[in-house]
């Protein structure tokens, strides 16, 4: 059992990267989205199977929370806020998608190469999640710096969110409090980006945070 | 009585917050807020003076105890600034009431989280108060809701969530590091037992785990490549902010890097903490420093003051050793003092004046001689010149430091002088020279910055024993 | 006695603080200036006394400062000569200011920092650690700062102060660093420790460049002199004496004591350092003195001047000590700290008798006074006597102890170091050259703005200034005179300062009969003050006695004779630029780039000829400028990351992130 | 009583030498016109005309103030003293130890700084031609005279005319090339100090030319008689100095007899007439240099002190 178990962490870990690089692939917004519902849905499953490998009852809930809030409604949100207003068609990335994605690949390569440095003894299956999980935070980071648009920095942030997620449930007995207050932080911070969307909405007409820097302070 | 105390310091600010979040008129609420912020730092002077045992949530010990008294004390004084800031706000209508009493109880929320990050014993639960900390100084940042206002605060926002963040990982690999040796559970959470095994930690772990920590942290210290959000954030937000912003916020980030260096120096075999933080401390004070002199809006040069004082103390607690830990805590508060008395000063010239940009305000000393002369006093003291306590600091870091690596005693004086320049230069136009702008006499409270100005002075001098004592077996601590 | 001091410290900071309560009314100027007169006599004499009676300097703490360490103070010779110096400048500033003060138009920013100015120079002579010299020696600089900025409204005295402020702070960074060195890591700073500890040769060496770039700014040394002739014009004349005068000498305070007294036994090398030092300011001081038309910028110029004098003696002094030649160093260290205190004196004298003629016409520039004797006889008589002095002619002080330098030099040629050997004759020459300037420059600042024909109606109708200014400049005229006369006093008084020193003190003077001084031996040379008064002043009476007696007594007012063809406007007399003109051409064409455009109208265009001099500041250009251009250039390109995009900013965040893993990658 | 003697001495000096100055220049304008073939005023001319000006009424300047009737007297009374320290016929003189050669050219200094003053005062264009010449000059020959006092300190040992003659006249002094440089430096000094024909022309009124005549164009009657006899003073005090340090032979040697004196003032007359001699035939052989070339005049004998005090520092026998 121990062995398959592991397989099974280790593939849903590893197709969680691999969704991350399917993010950096899209240009388009709607397409965005779907990722990124599919993203949180792996993250979902994984938590709930280390769930049931460290028989933690605790991180059902927060997988639950995760598949719920992560997967349906702030990705609905979401396409409500972009129908609103009107910026599907836009395509907003600043490096091209090739250099990209090499860069993730890099990476990834320095992630591994970092948790490898792990002595052996700390028992495998926590280096191999945690090197997947710095791998997601990592290209969570890359979409926020590769994206000009406030939306799709939003979403390469939550990405980002989901690599610590995964890295919090990785680690066994990590106390509840921590998971909680994860869940809790995520929620309310996007109920801030809602406001300030909205807000900015009001304000600018626009999303792209291009617009906002026009009206950055003390002009040069 | 002790857990009365400790409980206090976190009750009151959260049930103020609650109370004063129902009230509408903000008169009263500004007068509740001052007596929360009294109470609140009645409670912090208790923890002095009784032993409290760290239980697995909280702690109090010598390097946090000195911090609580000071920032509920910084947070009792701006309170008495902001009653007459945001009555005066309200009256030329910049501020609606219904967002005050909205600003109030964020107020008390900034306090509970701070004195939360101050007493945590668990990492997990100082993470969270941070996490709290950023998300109300996010809100209260952009209450003014212009143009400039929202971008900072969106600014603020995105970098502070990404520092967060990084912190937040950095958090989850300590644990990870410190579960073989402590095992699962709360215990591998709880500060005083990591501090206890941190030599046993795998030292790989710990390394990659203070980068990150050291760079989410880091953002919220504002050390140089990470400090963008800072001056934005401290020239659009009300003026009370940014002096709890730069009196308190970057005392408490601070504070926690240094737990978390305390951990790695106890570690032999993890990296030395001290190059890096002496080379990001080095940078951001050099770059703050060239950055005063192009600035046009007050507040804006101010928090790059801030930014550059940080520099100087992170320098000073890479450095290390007993005698530049000690500038390094000296410098911590005397900073926090100074920096918030001038945001008082700031705060009623952008008032008197109208407006923020530098060009507009002259011959301060001459339309309001009080306010003037307190800017100057606070300009001095923030450039380290001598009878002010920030002098006392800096002999003591770059003297300690000029007899081991001369090198960088003589950059970190370069950029102390070239600071000092770009203050000066500033500081002629608004204090000096014809007056311009309105000149009617500010009616408002100076007792809370010549308080502030009152005490560094007095450490500046005489340094009370107890203070002595406290930092002293801190900075052993700190190693 | 230390404690005295520190009661009377304290007592000239209560004033302060009174000054601030009740600078409002008229009245406070006399109280202020009058209980730091008081206070300021009070401490010349305790100081003079300790210095007379060389009692043993007894160390006090106080549990001020650094909180392990407290604040030490402690009084000894060197200590009480330059507490005289200082104080009795004090007094003298504060006697004339009582008169001089009511022109003051905005009191409350000069009164509350007079009287901390003082207590600031009198903690810094009496501080006896790093921590509480520092502190005294930056809060000496702040208040003479708030000093100059008096005046803000003029923006020069704002470039001023800010410049004044910026060259402090880089002394002080400097004396910083070089304390640091002195304390090593452990940072014990008292100066006991520090002269327990000896440093090694190449510590001591760089302690020595970083005390000459420390209390050299302070004391206005060439390359690090141009903020003083900005500040100490700027400042009321009373402050700008006790600045010129005073100020300058508590820097070489700093430098005697930590060069001669903390570094320990000096390398032969360093005395060059300081040789060349002293000799470029000397005659570079006074050379930008002769192209100044402000009289108080020329005084200002002159000051530099006076300091590389006292740095040649310093340097001579720190010659003979390396090779043990100690009576060849104790009479170069006396020789330096007479012309201290010679300095404070006639240079505090002229900067009153500037602060008169300001406070009578208003005027500072040269090219508007003219003719003052006759208006202001007193003054004119006084500032002639400091004009006097300062060019070092026999009667009265100047003469001494640039005679004693001279003598100083006369016998470095045992000096085995070849390149001593080289150096100390060109200083001599430069010595020698600075006199004979000075003379000049004080002939025409004298000349200029007192004689001849009033060149403005400000100058034509001057009043004679109050009575407490005339009894400060006749008090120190007086003093000028004294010292002139009878030098082996003051020379004997300094004999406990070398001994402290160098362990070894000129011959004792006041034994030898008619009072002569005799600085190594009978044979060798020796002067005689009160003699050479006496003698002119004798033959002076006989002849004008015989001419009395047997020539005619008439005598008659007429035009003046001017070659016959008298004009009686003022335009045709000598300015200060014109008088100037032949010692530019001298020196002015390679120092200054002097640069005389004569813009003539053109042919039958009845317009005036416009002759306009050209100089150009080289140090300024070539030292200072780049500096700021330098500052201002770093600040543009790095002004631009205020204003990236939040992407750019997370692009920073991300680069630093990668970079510090790849280094944990890549860590051994 | 040998006080008295001393003091006596020390008289007769001063009185000496307050004759022998106006018979000086008289000498020179003799010896000068002699040799242009001319037959030139009598000798004792200067006394007629110092006799004649102490007569006449003085004419002031409206705006003269009382320092320029004061400056004659201080003038004449720091020359004379000047003159009298400076050993003529007998050395070891009792006031010469109150004053050293330093304090010498520095009584000479003051004189020159009030006669300075004096040509600004009236407030004319002349004075301040005269005065600002004057100063520039003296900016150099200062400096180059301090050098020759040097080179001759570093010699002798001291700084003491008596002591200095007295060791020139030992045999430990030999032939050295820096005494060589030193005495032509001073005889270039000399000339410049005493406005002589290469620098400034004492016999001329010419406006562009005169340095000292501007100085002293206002004053008049017995005020001018007494800064003619000071400069006439000055000019023995400069020929006596260059004799007793460089031709000190005959000087008496203090415990001297009555015909050791007797030797002493007949070397002494000597002296002066050979100086006067060659004076005069020096300014007949050269014309009168432009003001603007006295600075590279007085730089070289500048350069000839500081060659020769250098040359005594790095070697004693040089």
């Amino acid at each position: 059992m121990r062995g398959l178990s592991f397989d099974i962490a280790h593939m849903l870990a590893g197709s969680l990267v691999l969704v991350s690089f399917m993010q950096l692939y899209q240009d388009r917004l709607y397409a965005l989205l779907n990722i990124f519902a599919l993203h949180a849905a792996i993250l979902a499953a994984s938590v709930a199977w280390q769930a049931l490998v460290q028989d933690a009852p605790h991180l059902y809930l927060t997988a639950v929370l995760a598949l719920v809030f992560k997967a349906i409604i702030i990705p609905t949100a979401l396409h409500r806020i972009i129908v609103r207003l009107g910026i599907h068609r836009e395509i907003e990335t600043v490096v091209g998608v090739g250099p990209t994605m090499l860069l993730g690949m890099g990476l990834v390569a320095l992630s591994m190469v970092i948790m490898l440095r792990v002595t052996p003894q700390a028992d495998p299956l926590a280096r191999e999640d945690l090197a997947f999980a710095l791998s997601v935070v990592l290209l969570g980071l890359l979409m926020m710096v590769t994206r000009r648009n406030a939306v799709s920095q939003v979403i390469g942030f939550m990405s980002l969110e989901n690599g610590l997620v995964l890295a919090a449930t990785g680690a066994k007995g990590m106390p509840l409090v921590v998971e909680i207050s994860v869940a809790f932080s995520v929620l309310i911070a996007f109920i801030v980006i809602g406001i300030f969307l909205f807000r900015i909405r009001e304000r600018f007409d626009t999303v792209d945070v291009q617009a906002l820097d026009r009206f950055r302070g003390e002009r040069r | 009585m002790n857990f009365l105390a400790l409980a206090g310091v976190l009750l009151i600010p959260v049930l103020s917050a609650a109370v004063l979040a129902t009230l509408r008129d903000y008169r009263l609420t500004a007068r509740l807020n001052m007596l929360a912020a009294l109470l609140t730092f009645m409670m912090a002077l208790l923890l002095f003076f009784v032993e409290v045992t760290p239980g697995p949530y909280l702690l109090v010990d010598d390097l946090n105890k000195v911090f609580i008294v000071l920032t509920t004390f910084v947070g009792f004084t701006t309170s008495v600034f902001s009653a007459s800031y945001i009555g005066h706000e309200i009256d030329i209508a910049r501020l609606t009431p219904t967002s005050v009493r909205f600003y109030h109880a964020m107020y008390q929320m900034l306090m509970f989280a701070m004195n939360l990050t101050l007493i945590a014993n668990n990492i997990g639960l100082m993470w969270v108060a941070i996490e709290i900390a950023t998300l109300t100084t996010v809100l209260m940042v952009g209450i003014y809701r212009t143009h400039e206002a929202l971008e900072a605060a969106w600014k603020y926002f995105i970098l502070g969530s990404v520092g967060i963040a990084l912190a937040l990982f950095g958090t989850i690999l300590v644990y990870m590091a410190a579960r073989p040796v402590i095992g699962e559970g709360l215990d591998a959470m709880v500060w005083t037992e990591l501090v206890q095994h941190a030599a046993k930690f795998d030292p790989a772990l710990l390394n990659v785990a203070f980068v990150f920590l050291l760079l989410g942290y880091g953002t919220k210290v504002g050390l140089a490549p990470l400090h963008a959000w800072l001056p934005d954030a401290h020239a659009e937000g009300p003026t009370p902010i940014s002096a709890v912003l730069s009196g308190l916020l970057l005392n408490v980030a601070l504070y926690a890097l240094l737990r978390f260096k305390m951990l790695l120096a106890l570690n032999p075999a993890a990296i030395a903490p001290g190059p890096l933080m002496v080379t990001m401390g080095l940078i951001s004070c050099i770059f703050a420093a060239f950055m005063l002199y192009r600035r046009r809006d007050i507040k804006r040069m101010f928090a790059y003051s801030s930014i550059e004082h940080m520099g100087i103390i992170v320098f000073a607690f890479g450095m290390g050793g007993a005698l530049a830990n000690f500038a390094g805590l000296l410098h911590m508060t005397m900073h926090s003092l100074t920096k918030s008395a001038i945001f008082f000063a700031v705060g009623h010239i952008a008032q008197v004046k109208g407006t923020q940009r530098i060009a507009d305000v002259g011959g301060l000393t001459v339309t309001n001689p009080v306010l003037g002369w307190g800017l100057v006093l606070g300009v001095v003291a923030i450039a380290g010149l001598p009878p002010l306590g920030i002098f006392m600091s800096e002999f003591l870091v770059v003297s300690s430091t000029f007899a081991r690596a001369p090198w960088l005693a003589i950059a970190l004086a370069f950029g102390i002088l070239i600071a000092l320049g770009g203050l000066f230069l500033r500081l002629n136009t608004i204090a000096f020279g014809e007056p311009r702008g309105p000149t009617a006499p500010a009616e408002a409270s100076f007792v809370p910055m010549f308080a502030h100005f009152a005490i560094v002075l007095m450490v500046g001098i005489y340094m009370p024993p107890v203070l002595v004592v406290g930092f002293q077996n801190v900075a052993k601590l700190l190693g | 006695m230390v404690l005295f001091v520190l009661a009377c410290v304290l007592a000239l900071l209560i004033v302060a603080a009174l000054a601030v309560a009740l600078g409002g009314r008229p009245r406070s100027g006399n109280f202020v200036y009058g209980a730091s007169l008081i206070i300021t006599l009070a401490l010349c004499a305790s100081a003079l006394f300790s210095l007379i009676s060389a009692s043993t300097p007894s160390p006090v703490v106080l549990p001020l400062g650094l909180p392990w360490l407290g604040a030490h103070f402690r009084i000894d010779a060197l200590a009480a000569f330059f507490l005289i110096v200082v104080n009795l400048g004090g007094a003298a500033a504060s006697l004339f200011a009582l008169g001089y003060g009511h022109h003051e138009e905005s009191p409350l920013r000069v009164l509350p920092f007079y009287p901390a100015y003082l207590a600031g120079m009198n903690l810094v002579v009496v501080a006896d650690d790093a921590f509480s010299f520092l502190v005294s020696w930056e809060f000496m600089s702040l208040t003479s700062w708030a000093l100059v900025i008096a005046h803000h409204r003029e923006h020069e005295n704002l470039r001023a102060g800010y410049v004044y402020l910026l060259m402090a702070s880089f002394g002080t960074l400097a004396l910083l660093l070089a304390f640091g060195l002195l304390a090593g890591a452990d940072g014990n700073y008292a100066f006991e420790a520090i002269r327990a500890s000896r440093p090694t040769a190449s510590i001591a060496a760089l302690v020595l460049i970083l005390v000459l770039l420390g209390a050299g700014s302070k004391a206005g040394v060439v390359p690090l002199h141009a903020w003083l002739p900005l500040a100490h014009p700027a400042a009321p004349s009373h402050v700008s004496a006790l600045m010129s005068g005073v100020m300058t000498k508590v820097a070489v305070y700093g430098f005697v004591r930590i060069a001669l007294d903390l570094i320990g036994p000096p390398v032969w090398w360093w005395s060059m350092l300081v040789l060349v030092i002293g000799g470029i300011t000397a005659v570079m001081g006074v050379l930008y003195a002769l192209m100044q038309h402000d009289l108080k910028r020329l005084l200002a110029y002159h000051t530099v001047e006076n300091i590389g004098i006292i740095y040649i003696g310093l340097g001579l002094a720190l010659a003979f000590k390396a090779y043990a030649m100690d009576f060849a160093a104790a009479l170069a260290l006396t020789a330096a700290l007479l012309h201290v205190f010679n300095h404070s004196i006639f240079k505090s004298l002229l900067f009153f008798g500037a602060g008169a003629v300001l406070g009578a016409t208003g005027e500072r520039d040269m090219e508007h006074l003219g003719g003052l004797i006759h208006r202001m006889p007193q003054t004119a008589f006084v500032f002639l006597v400091g004009c006097v002095a300062i060019s070092a002619l026999p009667p009265l002080n100047g003469f001494v102890s640039e005679w004693l330098t001279f003598q100083a030099i006369l016998l470095s040629p045992q000096l085995p170091a070849w390149g001593l050997k080289f150096l100390i004759p060109a200083v001599g020459a430069l010595l020698a050259l600075s006199a004979a300037l000075a003379a000049a420059c004080f002939v025409k600042a004298f000349g200029v703005s007192f004689l001849g024909r009033p060149r403005t109606p400000a100058a034509a109708n001057a009043q004679e200034t109050d009575i407490e200014s005339r009894i400060a400049m006749f008090f120190l005229a007086a003093l000028c005179l004294l010292a002139g006369i009878l030098p082996g006093l003051f020379i004997d008084a300094l004999a406990p300062v070398s001994t402290a020193l160098i362990a070894a003190s000129m011959p004792h003077q006041v034994g030898i009969e008619w009072l002569t001084i005799v600085p190594i031996a009978e044979s060798r040379s020796s002067y005689n003050g009160l003699l050479v008064f006496f003698f002119v002043a004798a033959s002076g009476w006989i002849a004008a006695f015989a001419i009395h007696r047997l020539a005619s007594h008439q005598l008659r007012r007429a035009p003046a004779w001017d070659c016959g063809y008298p004009d009686a406007r003022p335009e045709t007399q000598y300015t200060a630029s014109s008088f100037a003109q032949p010692i530019r051409r001298v020196y002015g064409m390679s120092l200054f780039r002097a640069r005389e455009i004569g813009a003539m109208p053109p042919p039958g265009a009845m317009g005036p000829a416009r002759l306009t001099v050209e100089l150009r500041d080289l140090i300024w250009d070539y030292g200072y400028a780049p500096v700021a251009s330098f500052v201002g250039f770093a600040s543009e390109r790095l002004n631009v990351l205020q204003f990236l995009t939040i992407r750019r900013y997370l692009t920073l965040v991300f680069a630093l992130l990668v970079f510090l893993l790849l280094v944990l990658a890549i860590w051994p | 009583m040998a006080l008295i003697r001393d003091l006596g001495f020390q008289a007769m000096q001063m009185l000496l030498v307050f004759l022998l100055a106006p018979l000086l220049t008289g000498l020179v304008r003799k010896m000068k016109a002699r040799l242009l073939r001319r037959q030139g005023p009598p000798l004792l001319q200067p006394y007629r005309d110092l006799i004649r000006l102490l007569r006449k009424e003085v004419v002031l300047a409206e705006n003269a103030s009382w320092l320029f009737r004061v400056i004659p007297y201080i003038v004449f009374a720091g020359t004379w003293v000047a003159a009298s320290l400076v050993p003529t016929f007998r050395g070891g003189l009792l006031f010469s130890w109150s004053a050293d050669l330093i304090a010498i050219i520095a009584l000479l200094g003051s004189a020159r700084f009030f006669l300075a003053l004096a040509g600004l005062d009236v407030g004319t264009s002349f004075g301040g031609i005269g005065s600002s010449r004057e100063v520039m000059i003296a900016t150099l020959a200062e400096p180059a005279m301090l050098m020759i006092v040097f080179t001759l300190a570093l010699v002798a040992g001291s700084t003491q005319l008596t002591t200095i003659a007295s060791y020139m006249l030992s045999s430990g002094v030999g032939l050295r090339v820096s005494l060589g440089l030193a005495l032509i430096a001073l005889i270039m000094v000399a000339i410049a100090e005493n406005a002589r024909i290469p620098i400034d022309n004492p016999a001329t009124h010419l406006e562009l030319t005169m340095v000292h005549e501007a100085m002293v164009l206002e004053y008049s009657g017995r005020h001018l008689a007494l800064i003619d006899l000071s400069s006439e003073l000055k000019l023995l005090l400069y020929i006596s100095v260059i004799g007793c340090l460089f031709v000190p032979w005959g000087l008496a040697v203090p415990p001297a007899s009555l015909q050791g004196i007797a030797i002493g003032i007949g070397a002494y007359v000597t002296k002066l007439a050979l100086g006067g001699f060659l004076l005069a035939a020096f300014e007949t052989s050269i014309a009168k240099m432009r003001v603007f070339r006295v600075p590279a005049f007085l730089g070289a004998a500048l350069m000839l002190g500081l060659l020769a005090t250098l040359l005594l520092f790095v070697s004693r026998s040089l």
